[in-house]
């Protein structure tokens, strides 16, 4: 019973996950006017050659910024559950 | 500032009109709990609690716990509960399994249909 | 349709990662199915990008100025940091739940259920 | 435990390199294939060969977790800095407040194929290092923090 | 100086809190009472500039915000085509509305953390985490660009899993957080892989041109799918709602009210989806009613759930999928009348009103609840229902917030509870009566769970293993009265909240084409 559920929860996934292959087309994009402007214009307007580089620290660099930030919180995460407990930190009883 | 009266398309609730008869009644209860002050007994043997006849227990036994006090209403959904509850496994596994599968009734509710 | 495969490849890539986390008890096997599944996720995120006969968006010494889209590949390069940091995050607290609970295994992982 | 002779000689003569590629790979990420976060993890992955090469114990006591935390919080604070900038220069945050400055980092760049010049890019180059700067320094503490975990002692 | 921090307000709203972080590891080196005023500090001006940007919005409309331009408001560079560049923030009245309260929970929980962690250890890290939580709420809430909406998820998600492990509590706390942290980073995958369909089918990631691009295509129906089922993971609607107690149960109290708005930023970022990214264009009934069905089930198997529970936290935690779904309802109702303009004059409107009120109302209530809980988890080392009793004794002030705050969740006047459920029951009478009544059956079970706890924590006599156990500091009691000043005063005041606030989030969420020509310039 477990089993086919999983299985006819997988199969319907299937189906959803591969439509994105019957919908897109590959190469030829329909709507490419976003990146247009930046290769045309990322040169002039971020000073890059490269203009993915460009892209992450000029045009996008707020999302770099929170990805720093996401480096920095999982940084403070690991530290927290790997440090010490302080001696007067009772480790409560569950339940 | 005076709060103004909500008007919810169907009904009103206004909060201050509503204050104002909350304390009227309050002001009737004890006015009832003060008719019959003077006959609570006063210290003594009189005014020993008691409950069903017995000695008060001990503050332990006195304390109904949590899980005891609703315990006839789970019993009458004992049928719902039965079903419920295991649902709940704790296990990772599980929650990514209901997940994907309201992921997958979402699709065909949206998608197919 | 066969010129499609990249998308194909992303989907499958994702389901086989679902298919991990779904299958595997062992929860570093989980953590390395949903690497999977943002492997795929970059995959599609690359292949949107795509333009046919486009080179890499970098104009010191390009062969041509047809070039591919450059913000997936901005994107892909972010959710690649996120994805390092994510693995690594679960990767502690399976560390510091098989030291506490002495074992990996996601149906003994269950002390806090109903 | 250490490593053999060989791999310890070798991973000293691979260190440089190493550290001269990912600092390669760092300030040329607005001209060449790279940039901050990949010369970052570069960098970092010399510490994985100490790590290789050396003990976790012999890489502990010369790697100070300071000194990397100190990089990480430096990294941000420069990155995070370099951007506030621009709202004092009157632009909006994250603004390139150096382009074009014709001072080290500014000069202007037409469009098209060019060989490409270092000292361009304005805000770029220092985002770039600053991002460098504060990969290393996660990266390094990451994996001080996954192998103590490892050895059972807990900071 | 003052037009300087107005002009650039939705940047310095992010920033702020964010340097305020990443400089805590050098600031903690000082010692704890300058790293708490510097954290407090750091909260306190943000949610300054928070109420700044919504006086901003609701006075003078939507602000656009776009980063890295030369000047904040030209979201279209030139030649563009019309279309915008970079990362444009869209801050309309919905999102100012969540950002003032999110920075407001966000500065009193850091209050409370200030006297309940005191004797924890890795303080520099806990508190680091509390802004970056913030940081992630505020990102979500206010951008109006697809990835960075995931990028702020994922700090959200990620702050969070390593806030809920932060008591590592033999490892059962670790696991509440690798529950949590798994089961959001697959929902955020899942949202990512729906926000890459769109950007391959309309070369965006602003929500304002995916929307005036929007052809309903069967890949947006797949994202659509994805995004629903993602976002009420994170808002924790029922059939996923399994980590939301393992998560809230094991977090530190401070950190589970906050946990609270983190989950409602999901919810947030589901009905903006649904209103302003698809809006008209989906097959708005279906959907509508799956959200409905999702709300439905929300609040009678939470509630149902909750009255067993013997501990405290567990129990709260199961109120508030209950709760959310009476939000989801509420918006439900108003996403099936989408396209109907007489019935969403009729009912609808307020439908979504009250969805909207109840947000913040259980921000409120149930921060409030999850603070007294904790106040009493620090005082008795037990969370366990069946151990508690006579605490009333002694803790006279925590028994005061707790009753404010449970009439409040149960729909009591004159507490906040009460406004918005009643617009939320008249308004879904007038659509479905059955519904309706579902609503009042778990307003009225929400109060007998909430009678259980209240007579099994406070009445009874004075338990002697409790005998020193005694009120709990001073920030952590000024932190509850905060949020009990807050529950009294909107529920005596709803309709000045309510026109004042509510109606502009509302109408800014029905108003899909106001929204696009916010960032689009009204084409």
């Amino acid at each position: 019973m477990k089993n086919a559920l999983r299985t006819g929860v997988l199969v319907v996934c299937a189906v959803a996950f591969l439509v994105a292959g019957l919908g897109l087309s590959f190469g030829t994009p329909a709507y490419t006017d976003m990146d247009d402007y930046m290769l045309a214009h990322g040169q002039e307007e971020t000073g890059s050659n490269n203009i993915v580089t460009g892209v992450v620290f000029d045009y996008r660099g707020f999302d770099t910024l929170g990805e720093a930030t996401v480096l920095f919180t999982v940084v403070l995460g690991a530290g927290l559950v790997f440090r010490r407990l302080g001696k007067k930190e009772d480790e409560y009883e569950y339940e | 500032m005076i709060a103004e009266t909500l008007y919810t398309g169907f009904g009103a609730w206004n909060p201050i009109v509503w204050l104002i008869a909350l304390a009227v009644a309050l002001l009737f209860a004890w006015f009832i709990q003060r008719l019959g002050e003077p006959d609570i007994p006063g210290e003594g043997e009189s005014g020993k609690s008691y409950i069903s006849g017995n000695d008060e227990p001990s503050p332990e036994d006195g304390h109904i716990g949590g899980s005891n006090l609703y315990w006839g209403f789970t019993e009458a959904m004992k049928g719902y509960y039965a079903r419920v509850v295991p649902l709940h496994t704790g296990c990772l596994t599980d929650y990514v399994l209901w997940f994907l599968g309201t992921f997958a009734l979402l699709f065909i509710l949206i998608g197919v249909i | 349709m066969i010129e499609n495969i990249p998308f194909f490849c992303a989907g499958l890539l994702v389901l086989i990662g679902l298919a991990v986390i779904v299958t595997k008890r062992d929860l570093i096997k989980m953590v390395m199915g949903l690497a999977l599944v943002e492997a795929g996720v970059n995959l599609l995120l690359v292949a949107t990008g795509y333009i046919s006969g486009g080179v890499a968006p970098i104009f010191t010494n390009a062969p041509s100025t047809e070039m591919v889209m450059a913000t997936v590949q901005a994107m892909t390069l972010t959710n690649i940091v996120i994805g390092i940091a994510t693995t690594a995050l679960l990767l502690s607290f399976v560390m510091v739940i098989s030291r506490k609970y002495g074992t990996r295994d996601v149906t003994e992982m269950r002390r806090l259920k109903e | 435990m250490n490593m053999s002779n060989l791999v310890r000689s070798g991973a000293n003569i691979l260190m440089p390199f190493i550290l001269v590629y990912g600092f390669y790979i760092v300030v040329h990420g607005h001209l060449t294939p790279g940039g901050g976060f990949q010369g970052g993890a570069v960098i970092a992955t010399a510490v994985v060969l100490l790590m290789v090469a050396y003990s976790y114990e012999n890489v502990r006591a010369s790697v100070s977790k300071h000194v990397l935390k100190n990089s990480e919080t430096a990294g941000l604070l420069l990155f995070i800095g370099t951007a506030l900038l621009a709202l004092t220069a009157g632009l909006a945050f994250f603004g390139n407040w150096l382009l074009d400055l014709g001072v080290i980092f500014g000069t202007p760049v037409a469009f098209g194929v060019n060989p490409g010049d270092i000292n361009t890019g304005g805000i770029i180059p220092v985002l770039n290092i600053a991002v460098g700067i504060e990969v290393l320094g996660a990266m390094g503490l990451l994996l001080l923090a996954m192998l103590g975990g490892l050895k059972g002692d807990a900071e | 100086m003052m037009d300087f921090i107005i002009a650039n307000a939705p940047a310095l709203l992010i920033a702020l809190p964010m340097l305020g972080a990443f400089a805590l590891p050098l600031v903690g080196r000082l010692g704890d009472t300058p790293r708490n005023a510097w954290v407090l500090g750091v909260a306190l001006i943000t949610f300054v500039i928070a109420a700044l940007l919504a006086w901003t919005v609701l006075s003078g409309g939507p602000v656009l915000y776009t980063f890295g331009a030369a000047s904040p408001a030209d979201a279209i560079p030139a030649d563009s085509g019309g279309i915008p560049i970079r990362i444009v923030f869209t801050v309309d009245a919905m999102s100012a509305f969540m950002a003032v309260f999110a920075s407001f929970v966000g500065l009193v929980t850091c209050l409370y953390s200030v006297a309940s962690e005191r004797r924890s250890s890795g303080k520099d890290g806990y508190y680091a985490l509390m802004l970056l939580l913030l940081v992630g709420i505020l990102g979500m809430v206010c951008t109006g660009d697809l990835f960075n909406f995931f990028v702020f998820l994922e700090i959200n998600s990620l702050a969070g899993a390593a806030l809920v492990a932060y008591r590592i509590d033999k490892g059962v706390s670790v696991e509440a957080g690798l529950k949590y942290g798994f089961l959001s980073t697959l929902a955020g995958l899942m949202v990512l892989y729906a926000i890459a369909l769109l950007y391959g089918q309309y070369d965006s990631l602003n929500m304002a041109v995916i929307a005036s691009r929007m052809s309903y295509t069967m890949l947006d129906k797949v994202a659509l799918a994805l995004f629903v089922a993602g976002l009420a993971l994170k808002a924790g609607a029922v059939p996923m709602h399994f980590w939301t107690p393992d998560a809230y149960s094991m977090a530190p109290g401070a950190v589970t009210a906050f946990l609270v708005v983190a989950s409602q930023a999901g919810l947030y970022g589901l009905f903006r989806i649904l209103f302003s990214v698809y809006g008209l264009t989906l097959s708005y009934v279906t959907v509508g009613w799956a959200v409905i069905i999702l709300g439905v089930l929300s609040m009678f198997v939470g509630v149902s759930m909750a009255i067993p529970q013997k501990d405290v936290k567990r129990l709260m935690a199961y109120h508030a999928v209950s709760q959310s779904g009476y939000m989801l309802l509420g918006v439900g109702v108003g996403l099936v009348v989408l396209g109907d303009a007489a019935a969403m004059d009729a009912f609808g409107r307020t439908a979504m009103e009250g969805g909207i009120f109840h947000i913040v109302n259980h921000a409120m209530y149930k921060g409030l609840l999850f603070l007294t809980a904790g106040a009493i988890f620090l005082q008795t080392g037990t969370r366990n229902l069946n151990k508690m009793g006579g605490l009333g004794h002694s803790m006279k002030w925590t028994m005061l917030f707790f009753i404010i705050g449970a009439l409040a969740i149960a729909g009591i006047p004159p507490f906040n509870g009460f406004a918005s459920k009643l617009m939320i029951y008249e308004s879904v009478f007038a659509f479905s009566p059955v519904i309706a009544v579902i609503a009042m059956v778990v307003s009225i079970l929400t109060l007998a769970s909430f009678v259980k706890v209240f007579h099994a924590i406070f009445m009874g006599p004075e338990q002697p293993k409790y005998e020193g156990v005694g009120e709990v500091p001073k920030p952590m009691l000024a932190a509850m009265a905060v949020l009990a000043i807050m529950t009294i005063l909107m529920g005596v005041f709803p309709e000045q909240i309510v026109t004042t606030v509510i109606a502009p989030a509302a109408d800014a969420l029905i108003d899909q084409g106001a929204y696009v020509a916010t960032v689009l310039g009204g084409i």
